[in-house]
């Protein structure tokens, strides 16, 4: 397993590739999802806030 | 021809834009999952390279994605400045980053192959260099978008920066080409050509699938992020106004 | 072509997430002076900017002679003069020199006398050999309105042209308008100052929630 | 149309020479860009005569662009560019006009400059001629371009920076066929071919680039 | 004291945040102008690791000295320049809280950098950990140093390059020093020396520059 | 310290080769108010920039309390606010940002809610969150102006405090002035509009050749 790990001596960059694609995916998917989120928190407020002062 | 002036509208693009995100999302695991198993366990250690050739299963389909991305985009952009399409230029901007992020997975993973390979982190070959390039040109974009605060005069701004850059692409291309063969011999290229003609036909197919899986990838993400794009440029209008009311109740 | 006219068509402007006037509509003859009121924000400098073209609107139509300016920006342009917060003039040049440029843009055939009379029109005479930029702020004023003297153009709109200047200046002023709209020309402006317009047809347009007090 | 160009043109040498400083400040920032490699790099001068051509391309490059943010800035700032804009002639001619005064003040002086800074590298003869030949195509292209990276980045907070990131990479063809012919005439080959290029590129950037510029300031200045 | 500085700090530090891509810009302008200067002179590998150590220098200059004209010029002209000098509090400690975000800002991410670019063209080790130690000496040295050429250029048209006009002579001693250093560890050799007086000259300059370039603002706002 | 009082002794300012005025002299108590009048260029301007340090005089003394001003231009800073021309604002913060700023480094602590009070009090409640470059030129103005409430400086310069205010804007302001000088404090003014001043002890001063009209 772990001979298959070192991919016969080039471990490090192999992995170092893949780590590095895989991290910058989630993260880039994470950063969509929270800036969506606080897009619909922000708006939502917004929105709210609008309409009682116009019936309040 | 209808239907496609129909989901121009923000409006009615929205909701499809989050069942297609959805869709290519899950298209695009399944296919990395396949991918990911082909490129460890199907494909067979390169008889050249060992098991390093495995890089080139991110590499060349972050590589071809940068440029590809940067096309869509200034074809986005085109379309936003001709017709005045507010949809467009959204998506000419939310593809900007995704792009800039395949083109520095490809320059990273590049890194990481060229050590091994080639003895050194980076040469200033002709691909090498141009790759840096768009690296260059996506920051541009990005960082000019940014900087102006109004967001229709940013989108207008950036658009006609994508256009200028698409032009430029081709011409960097071919000059940085020339330039190298200029002055070095080819010894990178013979590697590559090794390569090349090495490719045997699962390592083709593994190719493939990782492109394809990229490719919905980055169609899943911008999908996703023009949505927030849309409900923050048009937060004044009606729709918007029922959607977000019915999205807290 | 006899008479001049502009059409505003329904116009809307959104600034960020604000919306500052929408559906508007006026039109404006040969011979009157519209003032535009409004509080401050209420989208005065947005309308008048938008009119000259610099500023693009979110809807409707602004029309020159019943096309669109748009379509014919350099011809509108020629009939034009539009003189905003900004003085638009080069500091390190000459109040002369300045005066002089944008008569040659215009592309009307100006003559050093024309210039020197306009400037001593407006009280500049004893300073038109230094560079605007150690003019006090009324003089700067005084050498930015001067172009209305040399440019012939029939639409003036001017963003609070009242500012900076002395009581002198602004009865002088006051007199120049006076004076275009009689000839038949057109003047669109904005002031916060009580200044007593009375020119050719006098028509006024509020902006913003609050009501004409 | 050409009284227009010549008024253009005439107001901005005039302004250029109300501070007769700014044509100066340039061509010295050329010399001394080049003049610190050696400091950094070390005085071997077989290194410097290989290094030549392209530091001082890259030394031009980055004169011209540092004068850029200059072109269309002070206009803005002080609302002569919103008065240019409504004046009855197309905004593309006077961004040429304009280009044309920026290259007449920073482009020109570097190529008349260029020949004594070749030589305090060891450039001889026929590469003086080639370096001075490929800069006088080449400053008119980035004086072009950089209008454009200009215009899109006026009244930006940190235009200066931003505005080289914008222009830099669309530089380099310029950069690498201007060093490339200089490098090309020192080895004994031919430099037709990049010269030819260059021409091209300026062609091309002399059409389209007032236009882009034109359409750029149109967005900034709303 | 130590409260009006953290107070100016944290403005400039909000106002370059307010637009992140402030900092990533000098960033980027470092890393493409590095990358020219390959396109320029070609793609040889010695000779360019020959050069490294006095491009990746020269780079840092002119980054951190073409933002330098943003560091007083934005607060001159919308009016908060004077009102700072009206501030109840030595305007050399106000002076000195501006270069500490100055440097924040543009020089501490080139030193950050500077690895990443000196591998592109081949150095290694104990180079590379030089290259960064002598970048971090250095770069405040530059801030510091800029901040008087800015000041004392202020409200000058053209101040872009003229500031460089003023600043790259004084900014010599810390280059040579600075890419000698490096050199000199290179061709295995002790870098004590240079090292040493690079500190020396940092602690000249903190003492003296911002007292300089408050007196060069009274000047100027004048 | 009981009263503050300003001293102008004997002063004389050129500009190029234009003597301005010339053994100027006069004294400022506390409670009242300066209104300082002249035509365009007479030099108004330039007295009140000498008066806050801003421009070096040729010829005589400014003392505060008995001393110059130049020996203690720290502590005369901390008890003088000028307003000027221009608006001294960062047009990247927003209104909220550019006040908390001054407010630190004037050295006095002040509490959010006295700022949003301020920026409320100028009728900017709803752009408290807008950086200050999109605000329109009245509410820029309003928003310099909002300094005054919080800053407790004992002079006020104000040179033409009430352009591209709307009417409403000018009573605040000079409701606010009012104030002030009620309290004990001193204004210096100038302003070319026609607006109603009696505060405290008010004193005219005429710059220029022209005599008062
Ligand atoms: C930082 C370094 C590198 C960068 C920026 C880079 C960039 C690129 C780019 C832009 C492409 C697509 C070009 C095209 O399709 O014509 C590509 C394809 C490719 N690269 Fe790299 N590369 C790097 C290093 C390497 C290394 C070290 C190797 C192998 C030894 C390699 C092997 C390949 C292969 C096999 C392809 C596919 C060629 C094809 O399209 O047929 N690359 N690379
Ligand atoms: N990005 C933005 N978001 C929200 N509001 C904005 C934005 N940009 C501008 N505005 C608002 O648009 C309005 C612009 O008004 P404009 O300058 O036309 O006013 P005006 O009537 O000329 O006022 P004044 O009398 O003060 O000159 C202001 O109220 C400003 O706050
Ligand atoms: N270099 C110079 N040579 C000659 N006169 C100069 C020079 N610099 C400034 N001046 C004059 O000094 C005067 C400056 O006046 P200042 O700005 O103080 O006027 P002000 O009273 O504030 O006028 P305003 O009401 O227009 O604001 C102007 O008349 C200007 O022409
Ligand atoms: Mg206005
Ligand atoms: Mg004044």
């Amino acid at each position: 397993m772990s001979e298959w790990f070192a991919m016969g001596g080039h471990g490090l960059y192999i992995w170092g590739s893949y780590f590095v694609t895989a991290l910058f995916m989630v993260v880039e998917v994470v950063l969509v999802m929270r800036r969506r989120r606080s897009v619909v928190l922000r708006l939502g407020r917004m929105i709210r806030m609008k309409d009682s002062e116009v019936s309040g | 021809m209808f239907n496609l002036f129909k989901y121009s509208s923000p409006a009615s693009f929205y909701p499809l834009a989050g069942r297609l995100a959805v869709g290519f999302g899950i298209a695009s695991a399944i296919l990395l999952v396949i991918g990911l198993y082909m490129s460890f366990f199907v494909a067979p250690t390169d008889y050249k390279q060992g098991e390093g050739y495995r890089i080139m299963f991110i590499h060349v389909p972050a590589a071809w994605m940068s440029m590809w991305i940067y096309v869509v985009m200034a074809c986005f952009a085109a379309a936003g400045m001709i017709w005045n399409t507010r949809l467009s230029s959204m998506m000419a901007s939310s593809l900007a980053p995704t792009g800039a992020m395949f083109t520095f997975i490809a320059l990273w993973t590049g890194a990481l192959w060229g050590k091994p390979m080639w003895g050194a982190w980076w040469v200033w070959d002709a691909r090498l260099t141009s790759e840096l390039i768009l690296l260059f040109l996506y920051v541009g974009f990005m960082a000019l978008e940014s900087a102006i605060d109004d967001p229709r005069r940013a989108a207008r701004a950036s658009g006609l920066l994508a256009l200028v850059g698409v032009i430029n692409v081709p011409i960097i291309y071919y000059s940085v080409q020339w330039w190298n063969t200029l002055h070095q011999g080819s010894s990178i290229k013979v590697v590559d050509g090794g390569i090349e003609s090495s490719m045997s036909e699962i390592m083709l197919w593994t190719l493939l699938v990782m492109t394809f899986a990229c490719w919905f990838y980055a169609v899943a993400v911008s999908l996703s992020r023009v949505r927030s794009t849309i409900l923050e440029r048009e937060s004044g209008t009606a729709w918007v106004k029922t959607l977000l009311k019915g999205e807290q109740a | 072509m006899d008479k001049a006219l502009l059409e505003i068509k329904e116009l809307e402007c959104v600034r960020g997430d604000k919306q500052l006037f929408s559906a508007l509509s006026f039109s404006l003859e040969a011979g009157s002076l519209l003032h535009v009121h409004g509080p401050n924000g209420s989208g005065k400098t947005t309308l008048l900017r938008a009119i000259a073209g610099l500023v693009l609107p979110e809807n409707g139509e602004i029309c020159w002679n019943g096309e669109s300016t748009e379509q014919q920006q350099d011809d509108f342009n020629r009939e034009l003069l539009y003189l905003g917060h900004h003085y638009g003039l080069k500091f390190e040049l000459t109040g002369y020199e300045n005066l002089k440029v944008f008569a040659n843009l215009s592309g009307s055939d100006i003559s050093e006398q024309e210039v020197e009379a306009a400037l001593t029109r407006f009280g500049l005479a004893h300073c038109v050999e230094l560079s605007v930029k150690v003019l006090s702020q009324g003089q700067k004023r005084r050498v930015a309105l001067a172009r209305l003297l040399l440019q012939r153009a029939k639409l003036w709109i001017l963003d609070e042209p009242f500012v900076a200047l002395d009581t002198a200046a602004v009865a002088l002023l006051l007199g120049v308008i006076k004076g275009h709209v009689a000839a038949g020309g057109m003047v669109i402006l904005t002031t916060h100052q009580e200044v007593a317009m009375d020119a050719g047809q006098l028509q006024h347009l509020y902006l913003g929630e609050t009501e004409p007090r | 149309m050409l009284s227009t160009l010549r008024c253009i043109v005439m107001r901005d040498l005039t302004l250029a020479m109300r501070h007769r400083s700014d044509v100066l400040t340039t061509v010295f920032f050329f010399i001394i860009v080049v003049s610190l490699f050696p400091l950094g790099v070390g005085p071997d001068a077989a290194l410097l005569k290989e290094m030549a051509a392209g530091v001082v391309w890259v030394a031009a490059l980055l004169a011209s662009m540092l004068s850029l943010t200059r072109l269309f800035a002070d206009d803005y700032n002080d609302g002569t560019l919103e008065q240019l804009m409504l004046v009855p002639q197309p905004l593309s001619l006077i961004v040429l006009g304009k280009v044309l005064a920026h290259w007449i003040i920073s482009g020109l002086p570097l190529v008349l400059m260029s020949p004594l800074l070749g030589l305090q590298f060891g450039l001889e003869g026929d590469e003086l001629i080639m370096l001075m030949v490929t800069l006088l195509i080449g400053t008119p292209v980035l004086s072009l371009l950089g209008a454009i990276g200009a215009a899109l980045t006026l009244g930006l907070r940190g235009g200066g920076v931003l505005v080289s990131l914008l222009v830099l990479p669309l530089y380099i063809p310029v950069l690498i066929f201007g060093a490339g012919a200089v490098t090309a005439s020192a080895a004994g080959m031919g430099a037709d071919g990049h010269l030819s290029l260059m021409g091209a590129i300026l062609l091309l950037a002399l059409v389209l680039a007032p236009w882009a510029s034109a359409a750029a300031l149109r967005i900034s200045v709303e």
